[in-house]
């Protein structure tokens, strides 16, 4: 396979190679991230995950008419405003949706499971009635398209470059406020013993809610993010879930870096499987290694032992 | 400290668990003969029932061993540890509340524990006395078609007390048996365990000392996931390190 | 007492349905709308299985689409290649293969498809290919205390890698249009109205058998450690029980159920694709059992019924409203109605029922207060 | 290719068909009237008991409306409704309006084939236009097969089927993908391919017939990697870096839904231009409706071989995309798929006035040789296969989303739907 080429070449690639996977590691933490906290805080799987990131998409998209229409010459930085409106968008309808369905379900967790599948649905189908069943095309500034040569033969695209700076500004935004803030602190301290939390005046109602709104809202700036790299349409959050929710599971419970570790061992798996072996063959293995190490350490890579 | 022996129904030996660094029981060893009643007191986070769950598997040891009757149980899994003959009560009083008191006896009643012996299990008479004997025992013999969920906090212990019974096991592990209960339960309570533990080995904590004087044979004291002092009641009330950790500082 | 197998109000429960479903069906619709009802009491099968592992169990599985595909797939296996004779398939350039695996360049028929040819190996796949694979999954999962979010969440990446290898394996499955074209069962032909009849009342059979197991299982000992198991595992544990073998044996029975459900599927709809194996059926066979009553296997098969008719109906009459539909049933029913229809019915409608015969009728009404099954 | 195959015949019937197809589009005031009901009583032109009242005949439409397919079919369902729109306004069919049943297959294979029972069985609707996918059509061949339906499907796609209850309004493999191939061969002078696609029977099927073509009927060329996709697969960095690897003159893509947009978005951002053609792209799956959610700066400069596109200069297509914005609004695009939808219905009024009756299977014996001058694409002529006729054209992506037509054949190219030397 590899006769033909002289080292250099070899190396430009397998550079370029390692580089898609790093861009595939990005977009897995930007997924998963969101998912990560609400999952780890509360325990809940939100299935509308996906949607809530094309709430950032479609966000995205109606920010670049706007710049286009009203401010073509700021168009260059509309994705900055685009992604905060996201983040807001998202995150809004985050707080709303713990208000009238997750909090009556803590007890329940599978049930959430369900309630969050039809809360996907009705997504949908709101997109599908103001958007149209057709994916929109979101226009992207043309900086952000293209690719930046490192050496004569090595070429990284810029929105990959994007991503991850993207992927490591917010993982580092959201380690900030988890072990950080105040917030932080009372969420770990609800995680911990949410009847003591709740004794000592915290306010865990809102705590809950505002963790599930952040999570929304990140999951938001991805979708955001995504614009440039994927579909916006209806139905493009269900590519989504599958993959956010192994990479979450995988990661266990809880923890950011266990997180942000098994985004880096899955991305990296598929992205060198992807490149010695047909892609779908490639997608199958990966799930089947993650299903397959789960089942032997069903906790997932990184979780506290605690004592129950 | 005591040679082991064969006499000894429970040995616990070098008995050791880290979560994350932080070793909630540390090399414990203590010895437990038939028929005696052992009382486990320490102040809160001494590890008291952490030693519970090694014993009965909930929890697995990082080092250590524990033999009862000469079978290794750190290494069986915690169905294979009841038929061993070792029962264990929670703290938390936990009983099946969807289930009636009759159902949730005959769910204990040792008989049928394997997937096809439940589906052929058949409640014949048999069943229906030792049942019915169990709950006169527990006092629960007027509310055997109640749910579960529907008994007062300290008729749901007994309940559970009389779910270990029906197992008749050889060691029986009580956490805090009496813990939230009236008076006038707890002493109906103190009435039936000092029934039940007279032909049986027994391992309670407890915090309530006037209870603990009355059934302890022997007394472990824990502090900080290590044996602190043992023996009897006397001798550990009187221990200079004992006083000095439960009103020192 | 109640340990006996079917209380009377269980007995009036069963006997409805079977009015329902072998006489007043047949005798109101045509032989089309028929047929749809026979293909909704497929998935019925589904959600029986799932009323035990989840409503009983605790086990949420959104992977019953493996299950009911693998044994749909079983059924069409057999199908095609009572189809593909050479001289159906002679204008291909390998006669007497599927159509799909000589459009692959496939010349022979690959080994695992040879029993197959079987019927007999065929109907014992139906069951055995869906439970072999439950089997392999409880053990590996529930052996290791996988349960709850965990358990969904890696049952539904089954799902998804079910479909995947067989959208990708075409030669070998039929790809994405799955395995279709079916003709005929030892010879007869089960295209034509009145095949699909018998079939109609085959699997509504079939399905009886299926109740009464689940209603065996359920009054047996096993049904009540299932429950206890559900509200206190590790009580059940310290009762001397091997909980994992249980819970096993219980995704296993529901694994046979769809897997069954899945062949009657093949047989009455003439195919078998793999959108019936992937996340979304999976999830919304869930919700079938979760419309009917999560408790209730009677009401799982009335779930099953009512939701697939009124996506038919609403379908042919709203199609843009019928996701809001959906999705706002499966907010309802777990926020409002968590125990499903057949909870209101035992929480409002019984009773009043009983309030309106009880000055007739006897007065030991409040034994019989338990949810309806 | 034949030349008497290529021109109209000349049978009285045919004429008939084409005089009744060429009012469609020019101005109906110019126009006579269409056929009088009652010189064709309903027991007469509808003996096996469909849906034909004395002034009306009944149709169905079953495509998806929701589900992942909707984005695709919606084009379809426009095309077939302003066609019925027009052969109404111009006195229907033998003097009868066309009513529709729409059904929605909900992108569940299941789903269409319980429709298409529904639509065939209750409704009795003497025709359907509807499907899209090759699933969908697999599902429910059968059910048409048995109730003696007659669809009209309009999707390219991947050939090795010819059912007596179908006629195929796109083109089949052969005809789409050949012609394109030989021309980036002798124009462009590509020699290596790349073949990618998503994971499923129609893009597997294409690059076979591409890879036996390539391989077998061009001289020194050669593929150099096949690769495939799971559907909505959105992560094509590693492709790209594989690609950069075999360097080849031509990447042919196949890629589908959305897996499209983020493929052709990450092939730009990787650096790799299309207009600067090398590699060259070849793709026979990106429509103008797919560019609308690619974005025409993604995808600008790719080459797309396909029998229509909507810049197409010629009297027909100005008035149908004239016609279908005024119904659809302007902002609609028309692919491929669409326009072969729209031909359904002409198809079959065509069809039924030839054979001067509704029932199946005389309209089934008629079709063959129906000709249609007042297509958008130009002129077709059904097959005796069931297929069109049709020529196959390249066209070159713009950054306003419409393609350049480069390249066309001169003949119409006979469709094979079971081609030799290729399987």
């Amino acid at each position: 396979m590899f006769a033909d080429y002289s080292m250099s070449e070899l190396g430009a690639i397998f550079a370029m190679q390692g580089f898609a996977g790093l861009i595939l590691f990005s977009v897995f933490v930007l997924m998963a991230l969101g998912l990560a906290i609400i999952f780890g805080q509360m325990g809940v799987i939100n299935m509308a995950h996906g949607e809530f990131m094309i709430l950032g998409a479609y966000v995205t998209y109606i920010m670049s008419n706007i710049f286009a229409d009203y401010m073509p010459a700021l168009f260059g930085m509309y994705f900055f405003v685009a992604m905060i409106f996201a983040f807001l968008a998202s995150g809004a309808l985050g707080l709303f949706v713990e208000w009238a369905l997750i909090r009556h379900l803590y007890k329940r967790p599978l049930d959430t499971l369900l309630a969050t599948w039809g809360l996907s649905l009705i997504l949908q189908q709101i997109y599908r009635s103001v958007f149209g069943a057709r994916e929109v095309g979101v226009s992207i500034p043309d900086w952000m398209m293209g690719s930046l040569p490192l050496t004569d033969m090595i070429e990284v695209p810029i929105n990959g470059i994007f991503v991850m700076i993207l992927a490591v500004t917010i993982s580092f935004g959201v380690w900030i406020m988890m072990y950080r803030s105040k917030w932080g602190k009372q969420v770990r301290a609800i995680n911990q013993n949410r009847v003591m939390a709740d004794a000592v005046g915290i306010n865990t109602a809102w705590t809950d809610r505002l963790t599930f709104g952040i999570g929304c809202g990140v999951a938001g700036v991805a979708g955001s993010a995504f614009t440039m790299i994927g579909s916006t349409g209806p139905t493009a959050g269900q590519l989504y879930i599958v993959d956010t929710f192994l990479v979450v599971v995988f990661g266990g419970a809880g923890s950011l870096l266990g997180t942000i570790a098994s985004a880096f061992s899955i991305s990296q798996a598929q992205s060198i499987m992807e490149f010695f072996l047909s892609g779908s063959m490639a997608k199958v293995l990966t799930l089947l290694t993650v299903v397959g190490i789960l089942m032997i350490r069903p906790q997932g890579l990184f979780t506290l032992k605690l004592r129950k | 400290m005591n040679v082991p022996n064969e006499r000894f129904i429970l040995k616990v030996e070098g008995l050791t668990v880290s979560f994350d660094g932080f070793k909630a029981v540390d090399d414990l060893s203590f010895y437990v003969e038939p028929n005696e009643c052992r009382v486990i007191i320490g102040p809160n986070g001494a590890g008291k029932t952490t030693v519970l769950d090694l014993i009965c598997g909930r929890t697995r040891a990082t080092s250590g061993s524990v033999t009862f009757k000469d079978k290794e149980l750190l290494t069986m899994r915690e169905d294979q540890i009841v038929h061993a003959g070792v029962g264990r009560k929670f703290q938390t009083p936990s009983v099946y509340e969807d289930l009636t008191v009759f159902e949730n006896l005959e769910l204990s009643y040792p008989k049928g524990h394997g997937v096809f012996g439940a589906l052929a299990f058949r409640r014949d008479d048999k069943v229906r006395d030792r049942i019915q004997e169990i709950a006169e025992t527990i006092f629960l013999e007027d509310l055997l078609e109640e749910k579960a969920a529907f008994l007062s906090h300290g008729q749901k212990q007994w309940l559970e007390i009389g779910m270990l019974l029906i197992q008749d096991p050889e060691l029986l592990m009580l956490d805090e048996p009496v813990a939230g209960m009236s008076v006038a339960e707890r002493k109906k309570t103190a009435e039936l365990l000092k029934r039940i533990i007279e032909d049986r080995s027994v391992i309670v904590i407890e915090h309530d000392m006037g209870f603990v004087a009355d059934i302890a044979t022997r007394v472990t004291v824990l502090h900080q996931g290590k044996t602190l002092s043992e023996g009897s009641m006397e001798r550990v009330q009187s221990d200079p390190k004992v006083i000095e950790v439960y009103l020192g500082h | 007492m109640k340990s006996t197998f079917l209380s009377r109000s269980e007995l009036i429960g069963f006997a409805i349905l079977a009015l329902i479903i072998f006489i007043a069906l047949p005798m109101a619709l045509d032989s089309f709308r028929l047929n749809l009802f026979g293909k909704y009491l497929t998935y019925a099968f589904v959600a029986v299985g799932l009323v035990l592992c989840w409503g009983a169990g605790g086990i949420l599985s959104l992977g019953q689409g493996v299950f009911f595909g693998l044994g749909g797939y079983c059924m069409a296996m057999f199908l095609k290649l009572e189809a593909s004779t050479p001289e159906n398939t002679s204008i291909q350039s390998t006669p007497g293969i599927p159509d799909f695996m000589d459009w692959n360049q496939l010349t022979e028929l690959p080994i695992w498809w040879q029993p197959f040819h079987s019927l007999a190996f065929s109907l014992f796949a139906v069951v055995a290919v869906p439970v072999f694979f439950a089997f392999i999954i409880g053990v590996a999962m529930f052996k290791r205390r996988v349960g709850g979010v965990y358990f969904a969440i890696i049952t539904q990446a089954f799902a998804a890698i079910l479909t995947i290898l067989i959208i990708g394996q075409q030669g070998y499955t039929g790809g994405v249009n799955g395995i279709t074209d079916l003709r005929t069962l030892l010879g007869w032909d089960i295209r034509t109205d009145e095949a699909k009849e018998v079939l109609y009342f085959v699997n509504g059979a079939l399905l009886f058998v299926v109740l009464f197991i689940a209603q065996f299982v359920r009054k047996s000992k096993l049904g009540r450690l299932l429950i206890a198991m559900r509200d206190q595992e590790d009580r059940v544990r310290f009762s001397g029980y091997d909980v994992a073998g249980f819970k096993i044996f219980i995704f296993c029975l529901g694994a046979a159920f769809a897997g069954i459900g899945g062949a009657m599927f093949t047989l009455q709809v003439g195919f078998m694709s793999p959108t019936l194996v992937g996340i979304v059926p999976s999830i919304e066979m869930v919700i079938f059992c979760a419309v009917g009553g999560r408790l209730s296997i009677l009401g799982a098969v009335y779930g099953a019924l009512l939701v697939n008719w009124a996506k038919t109906s609403f379908s042919e009459s709203f199609p843009e409203l019928w996701l809001l539909g959906l999705g706002g049933l499966f907010i309802a029913v777990v926020m409002l109605f968590p125990n499903g229809l057949a909870g209101i019915w035992s929480q409002h409608i019984e009773p009043r029922l009983k309030a309106l015969f009880a000055p007739r009728g006897a007065p030991k009404s409040a034994s019989q207060s338990t949810p309806a099954e | 290719m034949s030349e008497e195959n290529s021109t109209p015949k000349s049978n009285g019937v045919s004429r008939r068909a084409v005089l009744a197809g060429g009012t469609a589009l020019t101005a109906s005031l110019f126009m006579p009237k269409g056929l009088k009901a009652s010189d064709f009583p309903t027991s007469a032109v509808n003996t096996t008991g469909l849906a034909v009242t004395d002034d009306t005949v009944t149709i169905g439409i079953l495509h998806s409306v929701t589900g992942t397919m909707a984005i695709s079919e919606t084009g379809s369902v426009q095309a077939e409704k302003l066609a019925i729109e027009q052969i109404n306004a111009q006195g229907g069919i033998l003097g009868r309006k066309i009513e529709y049943i729409q059904e929605d297959g909900a992108s569940d294979w299941p789903t269409f084939a319980e429709k298409a029972r529904k639509l065939l069985v209750n409704d009795k609707v003497a025709s359907v236009m509807g499907c899209w996918t090759s699933a969908s059509r697999k599902a429910v061949l059968p059910v048409f097969e048995q109730h003696n339906g007659f669809l009209y499907y309009p999707t390219f796609y991947e050939g090795l089927e010819q059912s007596p209850n179908v006629i195929y309004t796109g083109q089949e493999a052969t005809q789409q993908i050949i012609a394109g191939l030989d021309w980036v061969n002798q124009t462009k002078g590509a020699k290596s391919f790349y073949l990618l696609g998503s994971d499923y029977i129609w893009p597997r099927t294409s690059n076979k017939i591409a890879r036996k073509h390539i391989e077998n009927f061009m001289d020194g060329c050669e593929v150099v990697g096949e690769e495939y996709y799971p559907l909505g697969h959105t992560q094509f960095n590693s492709v790209i870096n594989k690609i950069r690897l075999r360097k080849p003159d031509v990447i042919y893509a196949i890629v589908v839904g959305g897996s499209n947009v983020a493929f052709y978005k990450q092939l730009k951002a990787a650096g790799i231009d299309l207009t600067e053609e090398a590699p060259l792209l070849l793709t026979i799956s990106v429509t103008e409706d797919e560019i609308r959610g690619i974005g025409g700066e993604n995808i600008e400069g790719a080459y797309a071989c396909m029998k229509y596109f909507q810049s197409l200069d010629n009297p027909n297509n100005i008035e149908f995309v004239k016609a279908f914005k005024e119904m659809w609004g302007d902002d609609m695009v028309i692919g491929d798929v669409t326009q072969a939808a729209y031909l359904g219905p002409w198809l079959w009024k065509a069809a039924v006035e030839a054979a001067g009756s509704f029932d199946v299977d005389k309209v089934r014996a008629a079709s063959p040789g129906i000709e249609l001058t007042t297509a958008p694409e130009g002129y077709v002529k059904v097959h005796e296969n069931h297929h069109l006729w049709s020529k196959t054209r390249v066209g070159r992506a713009q950054a306003d989303g419409q393609y350049e037509v480069v390249f066309e054949t001169a003949e119409l190219v006979e469709p094979n739907p079971f081609p030799e030397g290729y399987q």
